[in-house]
């Protein structure tokens, strides 16, 4: 008996071990690698938070965007960095990958408010955005996140330092509306048919191509979600080729894009026109010689395309960053170049690297914001810092390329 | 027309019916042998299909890939089995709790060193059988065809031969099969490696016909579980069948209601299967079956 | 502990009770009734029916046919917790307790028959609760002392050797407050003196005004116990009578031969 | 025999658990650092959501997967009440609870009547369904999830305002409270004979129903009581959030919440305070093994299942020291039960 309740004692005692363990901890806890700027050849850094899904079920679209803020910092540090008050500051990455959790991803926006991280890239991912952004409000940082959601939060008074890189998604203008209006002026169809994941951004692509369409008097037969998960696509294939639509919507990655195609080879479904909903690049199409109708729109700008000299700059940073040259899906890495850019330039004009507001303003009003090399988007934000620039269309038909756009 | 595709919604559904029961033959094989019910499984398929990329991408063939696949899955099985499960015998939760570790361990280590991006195997076959407007490509039909294979040598395996008859036995009484001079532990090995092997296999032939990633595993898993549960849970021929019936459902409600409703109809499905008829729709055990 | 039972009042009667599985009867048409205050014994070869017939007199079994009845009323189709609850309780041949308990926290447990739970009161913590709880302890610690497993109270029933843990078992019978206690081979597997021990328990639960039946092989026991003994072969009843007249019946013998009837 | 000093002792134990209990939440909820506000609104969560799982399983032996659907009812409920339709926080948190209980008697009365490997299946497809529907429902804003209400108001106690906002000291504070509200919730039923029954169904169904103790009924019930405390955590974590979406309440919820019941100790009440305090730690905070983090975890939990299967709590240090020793006397004669055995210490022997 003595001996089962000496036991139970000592057990116990682990509960009070653990937690002196956990408040040893909390004191070097949180630290972490950041990111690899040369700072000796700044005075001073300024930290940029990184907060993305570099991991988990979001990883294809996060790890583009902390590549492409990887990207971008290294180019302002390759410019100079921001000399105000005759002190030169570098940009310093400190990145988190948030595992597409949105616990993470809260973690690590408060990490970020604690440390005093005043410039924070994301998340990107909508679901994972969305809950951690809650906790930036009222925070004193500024924001640039390419998640679809942004898009509807900036200019609200809640997101005041909210920025939102890429152009507006959905709704009467933007990517997803231009797509729709440019795949119906080239393809003519009669009847449309959507078939994208059940995700955030699905959802997002989906109601505005249907909306689209609707306007320009196109039917649409076919406006299925499927689950994230899903990796068998045959019966949808059976579907939409039971259904016969002339062109059909897939997308918003490439790694949806190529299952589908397979599928559609496959079953022999290869005659309507494949539209890449924004996200698409065109290589997946590169592969299936048989589908011979096919449009991709640029989430940003086809930086592969070699006939596009004014993008010269632009490739030799590239190169000099990822060295190698620019592929069909490298228009990823623009997502947050000019925006980081124009940031520093910002800073530098408005001659301030903490004073949010004036920053803010200064990015939104002066000219001299876009004058850095290797500019690559005509990219402006508007009063609500929504960002516009020309969208670009590809047309893949019969294996050869077109631009409009 | 719909008859045409009717005929496709079920050729479509035997693949993933094919597919589903490779998975649930390896789940019963464990659960009926082991009374382990492996959550790690699907990780075990992803993992075939991870090295079956990996031995492809170095150069080799990928009928020379398949044996080599499966083989070090089935090393593997009873690698694990030796040094994990064979521990905690006494307690078949705690085998699931081991299987639940291997899934962090397993997704965190395909994460880290495949990361996250679809990869790709070369399909073997590349050709489309086409009859009459009912199309199916090479590598679908392979996986039907290793399947049938498979469930033709698994039951003649189990029938007639010594150690298949040791499993039998086993899996009914493994008491008696232990004083009859069975050695039960060893055939519990052959059994989880078997089972490996099993999953091994269908992660390959996944390979074949989807793009993989780290997070593929939980799909075929659950099925898999839904199959064994609709076959009775210990019965091989069971297993086959509420693969049949799940690939199905899956296939026709996709076609002719919508995705997310397919599911939710697969789930339902069990949910009244499983009350109406706990014993599943087969009563059949190793012993009577195939 | 309510109605006063009157002695030779029959508690427990069943009528042509017949339970087949698959095409097998296992029981045939077994009918017999239970005296208060009477001890009687269920006997057969192995296989003759005798735990099968336990199992529907408690419920563990539902009956093909026949019909049960207790202190008058229907009880065929009642679930096994009621009828434990009224006072029908068995015990089982395999030394059943709760392992990862105390042999203490064992008998609280077993006590809920006669203290039952009131959810409402335990969830919301009502007095009636802590009445109860209270009174559960003390019966625990009565049974304790009465059956001398004070010096194990602390001990878990699962670390306890064989003898010990089947008189647990019986023990947990016991605090569940039975009028009848059906008992299954309480003596299978224990040594001469433990056979001795139970004989006083046995005793001892007669004393308290238990009607008992047993199913037993050991002839000592029954001899030395019984009121009545009942035989049984392959699903029937072939004989009912004192000890002394069974222990001359040809038919029992004839059941019985080479194994030692009148050991 | 069990006098005094098990008393003594059984008070050492329970006050050692509350003594922690309150350190970990003055501590999170004072130290005012948004990082510790964060970690300790998460492991106060992630402690209700395994009480939840260790009362259905560790004390009534039901090895149930469907607690993380319904946090996601519950969450769910009071997100779709509170922003979509407008309803105060207070008045929504007892719908959403009663909705979550009700969907429990769904759940339990199509697999109460299971055992085993058929009740974790059943429960699972249950869980996992729940997660379906609500990925394919508009009002539930469908896989995009929505956001839900967070300002949840203050309490004045007198001159002392309580600001429950989440994200501030105060929603830890609130979480902690409730989560030593559960947890003494428990020790009552531990104590109960309710929480006799449903430890002696864990133990042995045959033996518990000769004893007149009726499965369905105590499971039942268990099941409920259970519900609610996975309600409490659902609500507290969509409120924490202040955003609900079906990706939260997947297989790896399910999965992290058994983990952490098993690593803290399976049947100790304070278990899943210790489990979730190591859960969190390792992948919410210290990052141990950096992107090996998961795996880590996961190894952990393959070692304690082998060497402590009773898990951090049910470690026996003492044994550990004097290993040299032989292992106490064994019964050779029979093997004891195959389960697993969640220990109970507490002797119940309050008055």
């Amino acid at each position: 008996m003595t001996h089962r309740l000496r036991r139970g004692r000592r057990a116990l005692t682990l509960l009070p071990v653990a937690l002196a363990f956990t408040l040893v901890a909390a004191c070097g806890g949180g630290s972490g690698g950041s990111g690899a700027a040369a700072s000796g050849d700044f005075d001073e850094m300024i930290k940029i938070g990184i907060n993305e899904s570099v991991t988990g079920p979001a990883a294809s679209n996060g790890a583009p965007f902390r590549d492409s803020a990887r990207f971008a910092i290294d180019q302002v540090n390759a410019d100079g960095g921001v000399t105000v008050d005759g002190k030169r500051y570098g940009f310093e990455a400190v990145e988190r990958d948030n595992e597409t959790d949105p616990q993470k991803a809260i973690g690590i926006a408060q990490e970020f408010s604690r440390d005093g991280v005043k410039f924070v890239l994301g998340p990107g991912i909508s679901s994972v955005f969305s809950p951690a952004f809650e906790s930036m409000q009222g925070t004193d940082s500024l924001v640039f996140s390419a998640a679809g959601v942004a898009t509807s939060l900036v200019g609200k008074p809640e997101a005041q330092n909210l920025f939102s890189p890429i152009n507006p998604q959905a709704g009467t203008a933007g990517l997803i509306k231009d797509a729709a209006d440019a795949a119906v002026e080239k393809f003519k169809p009669a009847r449309a048919a959507i078939l994208l994941p059940n995700d955030p951004l699905g959802e997002l692509h989906g109601n505005g191509f249907k909306t689209a369409f609707e306007s320009a008097g196109v039917q649409v037969v076919y406006n299925e979600r499927f689950g994230s998960d899903t990796v068998d696509f045959a019966p949808y294939v059976t579907q939409l080729k039971a259904l016969n639509p002339d062109v059909v919507v897939i997308g918003p990655l490439d790694r949806w894009v190529e299952p589908i195609l397979t599928e559609a080879t496959a079953a022999g479904f290869t005659t309507p026109a494949f539209i890449g909903s924004p996200g698409v690049s065109q290589a997946p199409f590169g592969k299936f010689p048989t589908i011979t109708k096919a449009m991709v729109t640029m989430v940003t700008r086809a930086v592969d395309n070699p006939a596009d000299t004014s993008l010269d700059a632009f490739r030799t940073a590239y190169k000099a960053h990822f060295d190698k040259d620019p592929g069909p899906s490298s228009f990823w890495s623009l997502i947050y170049f000019d925006s980081v850019n124009m940031l520093a330039r910002s800073m530098q004009v408005a001659g301030t690297v903490d004073d949010l507001d004036a920053i803010s303003r200064t990015l939104l009003s002066s000219p001299e914001v876009t004058k850095y090399p290797a500019r690559a988007l005509d990219l402006k934000y508007d009063e609500k810092h929504q960002a516009h620039y020309p969208i670009q269309h590809q047309f893949i038909i019969d294996g050869q390329r077109s631009y409009v756009g | 027309m719909s008859s045409e595709l009717f005929l496709q919604a079920l050729v479509n559904g035997l693949m993933l019916a094919a597919l589903y029961a490779l998975v649930a033959l390896g789940l019963t094989l464990i659960f009926g042998l082991l009374d382990v019910v492996n959550f790690a499984h699907g990780q075990l398929i992803l993992l075939g299909a991870y090295v079956l990329s990996s031995i492809v991408d170095i150069g080799a063939n990928f009928w020379v890939a398949l044996p080599l696949v499966v083989v070090g899955l089935v090393v593997l099985g009873v690698v694990l089995d030796m040094a994990l499960f064979a521990r905690v015998r006494d307690e078949p939760i705690n085998g699931l709790l081991i299987s639940l570790g291997l899934v962090a361990i397993l997704e965190n280590a395909f994460h880290v060193i495949y990361g996250p991006d679809l990869r790709r195997v070369a399909p073997p076959i590349d050709a489309v059988i086409d009859v009459a407007g009912i199309r199916i490509s090479g590598n679908r039909l392979l996986v039907i065809v290793v399947t049938v294979f498979v469930l033709v040598a698994l039951s003649y395996f189990l029938r007639r031969t010594r150690t298949g008859k040791a499993m039998r036995a086993t899996a009914e009484a493994d008491e008696a099969a232990g004083l009859m001079g069975i050695r039960v532990e060893r055939i519990r090995h052959i059994a989880f490696a078997a089972g490996a092997g099993l999953a091994g296999l269908a992660g390959v032939l996944m390979a074949t016909v989807y793009p993989i990633e780290p997070s593929l595993g939980e799909g075929p898993l659950i099925m898999g579980f839904a199959a064994l549960i609709l076959g009775g849970s210990r019965s091989p021929l069971g297993a086959v069948l509420g693969a049949v019936v799940i690939g199905m459902v899956q296939s026709f409600g996709t076609t002719y209601l919508s995705s997310s409703l397919a599911d939710v109809l697969v789930f339902a499905f069990l949910i009244l299967i499983l009350f109406w008829r706990p014993q599943g729709l087969l009563r059949a055990r190793l012993e009577t079956a195939l | 502990m309510t109605a006063e039972v009157a002695p030779g009042e029959v508690l427990l009667e069943c009528t042509d009770l017949v339970r087949r599985f698959g095409g097998v009867a296992a029981v045939d048409g077994v009918g017999f009734g239970l005296r208060a205050g009477e001890v009687s014994a269920l006997i057969g070869p192995n296989g003759a029916g005798k735990t099968t017939v336990f199992n529907l007199l408690s419920g563990f079994l539902a009956v093909t046919s026949g019909s049960i009845t207790w202190r008058g009323r229907d009880i065929t189709s009642a679930k096994a917790t009621a009828r434990a609850g009224s006072g029908l309780v068995r015990t089982f041949q395999q030394p059943r307790v709760f392992a990862a308990l105390t042999v203490h926290q064992n008998l609280v447990t077993a006590t809920h028959a006669v203290v039952p739970s009131r959810v409402s009161a335990d969830l919301l913590g009502l007095p009636g609760a802590r009445r109860r709880a209270r009174q559960r302890q003390g019966f625990a610690d009565e049974l304790l002392d009465r059956f001398d497993l004070a010096v194990h109270a602390e001990v878990k029933a699962g670390d306890l050797p064989y003898g010990l843990r089947k008189r647990l078992g019986l023990v947990l019978g016991v605090a569940a407050s039975p009028r009848v206690l059906l008992m299954d081979e309480p003596a299978a597997g224990l040594n001469d003196a433990e056979v001795e021990l139970l004989k006083q328990d046995l005793a001892t639960i007669r004393g308290s005004g238990v009607t008992i039946c047993i199913v037993e092989h050991h002839m000592g026991l029954i001899m030395s116990v019984s009121d009545r003994v009942m035989v049984m072969e392959s699903g029937r009843m072939i004989a009912d009578g004192t000890p002394a007249e069974i222990a001359n019946d040809e038919r029992v013998v004839a059941a019985y031969l080479g194994q030692g009837a009148t050991a | 025999m069990k006098s005094g000093s098990v008393k003594a002792f059984f008070k050492d134990r329970t006050r050692i658990g509350w003594v922690a209990v309150v350190v970990l939440a003055v501590f999170f909820a004072t130290i005012g650092d948004p990082t510790y506000i964060h970690l300790g609104s998460l492991v106060a969560i992630w402690a209700l959501w395994g009480s939840s799982f260790n009362l259905i399983w560790g004390y009534a032996g039901q090895f149930s997967l469907a607690q993380v659907g319904f946090g996601a009812v519950a969450g769910y409920s009071v997100a779709i009440l509170t922003a979509r339709w407008g309803w105060s926080f207070w008045a929504a948190v007892p719908l959403a609870i009663a909705l979550t209980v009700l969907f429990s008697v769904v759940v339990g009365y199509f697999s109460l009547r299971l055992s085993g490997f058929y009740f974790a299946i059943m429960t699972l497809a249950f869980a996992l369904l729940v997660v379906r529907v609500i990925s394919s429902s508009e009002l539930a804003g469908r896989s995009t999830g929505i956001k839900s209400n967070f300002d949840i108001g203050t309490i004045s106690l007198g001159p002392l305002e309580w600001n429950l906002t989440s994200r501030t000291g105060g929603f830890v504070l609130l979480a902690f409270v409730l989560l030593a509200a559960v947890l003494a919730f428990i020790g009552r039923i531990e104590r109960s004979g309710t929480g006799w029954a449903l430890n002696g169904l864990r133990e042995d169904e045959t033996l518990s129903r000769s004893l007149g103790i009726e499965p369905l009924r105590f499971r039942l019930v268990g099941f409920m009581v259970s519900a609610v405390i996975a309600a409490i955590g659902g609500i507290l974590y969509a409120t924490y959030l202040r955003y609900i979406s079906p990706g939260f309440f997947g297989l790896p919820a399910v999965i992290a919440m058994i983990a952490l019941v098993v690593l803290g100790g399976r049947g100790f009440r304070f278990g899943p305070v210790l489990g979730a305090v190591v859960y969190i730690g390792i992948t919410q905070w210290l990052e141990v093994g950096g992107e090996w983090g998961d795996g880590v975890f996961g190894a952990l939990l393959i070692l304690l299942v082998l060497f402590a299967p009773k898990g951090l709590l049910g470690i026996d240090l003492r044994r550990l020291r004097r290993r040299a020793e032989p292992p106490p006397p064994t019964d050779d004669d029979e093997p004891v039960a195959a389960r697993p055995v969640p220990r109970r210490e507490s002797q119940g022997v309050k008055a």
